[in-house]
């Protein structure tokens, strides 16, 4: 019990009768790890975008006239069926043309001449929930294509492609850029550190010349690292929430076909996460910095 | 209880410090180190406690071969081993009573005993009044006598001083080595390297004198010079 | 001359007798620079992108059948003498029906009738350099629908819109960014200069007391800065040169629809401004913390 | 030369290290500062050099009031006085010839001019053969003399020795104390605080003794003790 005291305040004091040194460090590390909650709700609004996004991807498999009602249903289950799917309409060859209608009265490039009968076929129109799956579902249904039942399989059209691509570069550069940034925070906050803990090395040899253990030593500055780290996370972290209302709130103004917004489950993972990193990265700094210089 | 055989050490910068120095020291004995600046006594300090391996040779302490020990079994070498650092190697953001209760801390200890045991360290040294002062704060005597109270706080079984006395007025050095002497009086070995004749000539202790690394006298009742 | 000579070698000997802080200064220099770095080529290519996307946005103005020649081409004189507008094409009837016909070819949602004459209106197709001024562009003109020249105002379609919305936020959350990344760079830099100055207070407090002038103290610290910021510099960007081949390279492949790539021109840009970033910063870090301690 | 007039020193935390210090150094004196660990010697220097600044009263250096100085001309003062630091505050990263060359090179001296008065200095002191070692890799007296080098490397007008002989054996130190005795045979201005009662007592200079922070003796041909 009363070794961990000492622990506690040996680290304490470390911290506060050092404070240019300790607030420095302090600082840095709060820059880091906004940093590094920045990109992690920036990968996760992205990540929500590209859910949006790509739930519009869309198929549309057109019915064969002559089909049974039965065989479409059984079609429609299949289709449904697919884990990549995750939603199916079927459009009568009525809904079509009133589509076809709607559309000539709003686009005046498009005249319909008088029409006998109804020359639409009926469609079944799928959306997909991963829309990496496109080619691949389009592909396996384009091969019943004339089995009696489906008679075309038509893709959305290129701009849709465009979308894709741009959400593709975002999440997966996201995840790059979250990558990197992980790193790059991380290594600095442990050179930050060891610069700090360096300096403090005629100190260490000191505790050593009287008898301290490794351990002895170690431990101070660990829990000192870890002090730093955890200031410097509650510090982030007031950053991050008295900003949260605000920049949702202008996200969403400027974000109207976009309408992306983190939950409070976000919140609790976010705050988790950079505490945690917090805390692993200065224990782990100091442990690091400390026995390189106990080694010697 | 202290043995060196042919002990020799080089420096890494190519500094021959000591040379084939045989040695031995038993237990309650107290030796005067003695040799012109340079002569190699700090090095030799250096190598009971491990702060530096000796390049060839074999130092033992308390039946301990020094530089062969793993490195995991130093700190309790160290914490038999009082010290006296010439250079006083106090923790500069601790206070004087801290620094002094350091050396109780490491071994251990807790509580009461701590503090008990620091004042009285302390008020041995007449730093009570000092004893909440970083040591940037004391003069060059108190930061002296911080050290030495460091290196006696736990009643080690070696005591090592190297100059103690350096920034002290002669009033206090004679009350410090008074104090030392009843130390080893009651059973502690003491090594002392000094550059005070008066000390070594009044107290006729062994003497040791150091010359360029080497050994070059080893008396019993000895004085400072030849 | 000498005294050059002295401060030299006094910020090398600064630098390279103090090993471990030094290369942490300039490690952590590094990344952080690296950051900066990547931030403003991102930075630059999401503007490059939403150009390309951007010239995409599209209105078309149907034209009246009893329109005269020479108002259309007065309409388009007009249209092209806008500043908001990157280019006018000129769609006839007979070009309008062929696109129409094209169409009906590749999707059989639609079915063209037979069509007795061109029921089609000719057309501008109007591309626009700067796609926020849509909206106020459609509305001047379909002011004038009905006019006698002017038939129908089309603008391009919601797809648009989001790719529009996307876009522009990446290009404000870019400059955002770039922002935020270019204070914490300096921010952590200057940091780290203040701590590995202030490890040496003492250094600078000696040389007060044997008589030095606080500009004799500085200029060493100062040029030992501006040596690491210059050497952070030099590793951040030989990496960033190193991976600019094959990062390219890979963004190519996969940005088949967006072909971005920024020329020798922002290399150079690039390498001065980082440069530039690292030796202000170094020397700028080191004189703040080297002044925090000669006040005193 | 130099005067204090009714000065004090009471530092932040509350300790008095002077009180009420009148006193007058001339031109080409020789002064030995005694008293007990603590009475405020090295309290007095730093206030001389503007290393600290007096509570009350006044302290006058070649016709400056130290106190009164702006702190840009405060380099000028430390260049016009050459001080042997009780702790030494060698610079860590820099040779012994470095050490001391540079209280030239902060003078504006350079080259050629650098190197000889550096060498003149180090073989004075003895430590030709160290002129590329590092404070870290210095004996303790080594680096005492290093520190007194380089207080007299730019033949200062003032020398100020703050317990120069505390890590020195008797031979150096007589030789030492040769040395300032000839530069201050010289013209130069000499002040020393010391613990060493026999170098004291040998040459019979002015003697001031504190005790407490206050002067209780200002004897000329003093001895140590009263
Ligand atoms: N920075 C400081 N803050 C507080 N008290 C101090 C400070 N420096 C010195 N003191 C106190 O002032 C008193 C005088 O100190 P000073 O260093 O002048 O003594 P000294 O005569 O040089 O002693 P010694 O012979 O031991 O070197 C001492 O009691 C010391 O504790
Ligand atoms: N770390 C080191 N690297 C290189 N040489 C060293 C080192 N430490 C000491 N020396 C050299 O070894 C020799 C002996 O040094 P040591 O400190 O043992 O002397 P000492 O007898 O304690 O002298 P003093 O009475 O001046 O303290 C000296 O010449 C010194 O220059
Ligand atoms: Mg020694
Ligand atoms: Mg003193």
């Amino acid at each position: 019990m009363r070794r961990v005291a000492y622990v506690l305040s040996a680290a304490g004091q470390g911290f506060w009768r050092n404070p240019v040194m300790s607030l420095a460090s302090t600082f840095t590390v709060t820059l880091m790890l906004l940093l590094f909650a920045f990109f992690l709700t920036t990968d996760r609004g992205l990540q929500a975008a590209v859910g949006v996004l790509e739930s519009k991807v869309e198929i549309a498999l057109f019915i064969d006239d002559n089909a049974k009602v039965s065989e479409v249903l059984a079609l429609k289950a299949r289709i449904e069926a697919d884990p990549a799917v995750s939603r199916v309409d079927y459009v009568t060859k009525e809904q079509a043309l009133k589509r076809l209608q709607d559309i000539a009265d709003r686009r005046k490039d498009f005249v319909l001449a008088n029409i006998d009968g109804n020359p639409l076929p009926a469609s079944l129109e799928v959306k997909l929930s991963d829309a990496r799956q496109a080619k691949r579902f389009g592909d396996e249904l384009r091969a019943e294509v004339g089995g009696g039942v489906i008679a075309d399989v038509i893709d959305n059209p290129q701009v849709v492609d465009q979308l894709l691509t741009i959400t593709r570069v975002l999440s997966v550069g996201g995840v790059a850029i979250l990558a990197m940034m992980l790193f790059v925070a991380l290594f600095v906050i442990v050179n930050t550190i060891r610069i700090a803990v360096h300096a403090r090395r005629d100190e260490i040899e000191i505790m050593q010349l009287v008898g301290a253990s490794d351990a002895f030593v170690r431990w101070p500055f660990i829990l000192e690292g870890m002090l730093v780290g955890t200031l410097g996370a509650v510090v982030a972290l007031s950053i991050v929430f008295a900003a949260a209302g605000p920049v949702t709130g202008a996200m969403l103004d400027f974000l109207v076909t976009l309408p992306i917004s983190l939950g409070p489950e976000f919140a609790f993972q976010l705050a988790a996460s950079v505490l945690g990193v917090a805390l692993l990265v200065g224990a782990g700094g100091a442990t690091l910095s400390v026995r390189a210089h106990l080694a010697k | 209880m202290i043995a060196l055989d042919d002990v020799s050490k080089r420096y890494p910068n190519g500094t021959f410090a000591l040379r084939d120095v045989d040695l031995r020291i038993d237990s309650g004995d107290f030796i005067f180190l003695v040799g012109a600046s340079g002569a190699g006594k700090s090095t030799l300090i250096r190598l009971l406690i491990r702060e530096e391996l000796a390049t060839t040779g074999r130092v033992v302490v308390d039946g301990e071969d020094v530089g062969r020990m793993p490195r995991s079994r130093v700190h309790r070498l160290r914490r038999k081993v009082g010290v006296v650092f010439q250079d006083f190697k106090l923790l500069p953001r601790k206070t004087v009573a801290e620094n002094v209760a350091f050396a109780l801390i490491v071994t251990g200890h807790e509580g009461r005993l701590v503090r008990e045991e620091t004042e009285r360290a302390l008020s041995l040294v007449g730093l009570t009044a000092r004893r909440d002062h970083f040591p940037s704060q004391l003069s060059g005597g108190e930061q002296q006598r911080t050290a030495i109270a460091r290196a006696l706080v736990n009643r080690p079984r070696i005591l090592i001083a190297d100059e103690p006395t350096g920034n002290l007025d002669p009033v206090t050095s004679w009350e410090i080595i008074k104090l030392l002497t009843r130390i080893n009086d009651l059973g502690t070995t003491l090594v002392m390297a000094t550059h005070n004749a008066e000390i070594v000539n009044a107290l006729r202790r062994r003497v040791v004198h150091l010359d360029h690394g080497m050994v070059v006298r080893d008396e019993r009742e000895g004085l400072y010079a030849a």
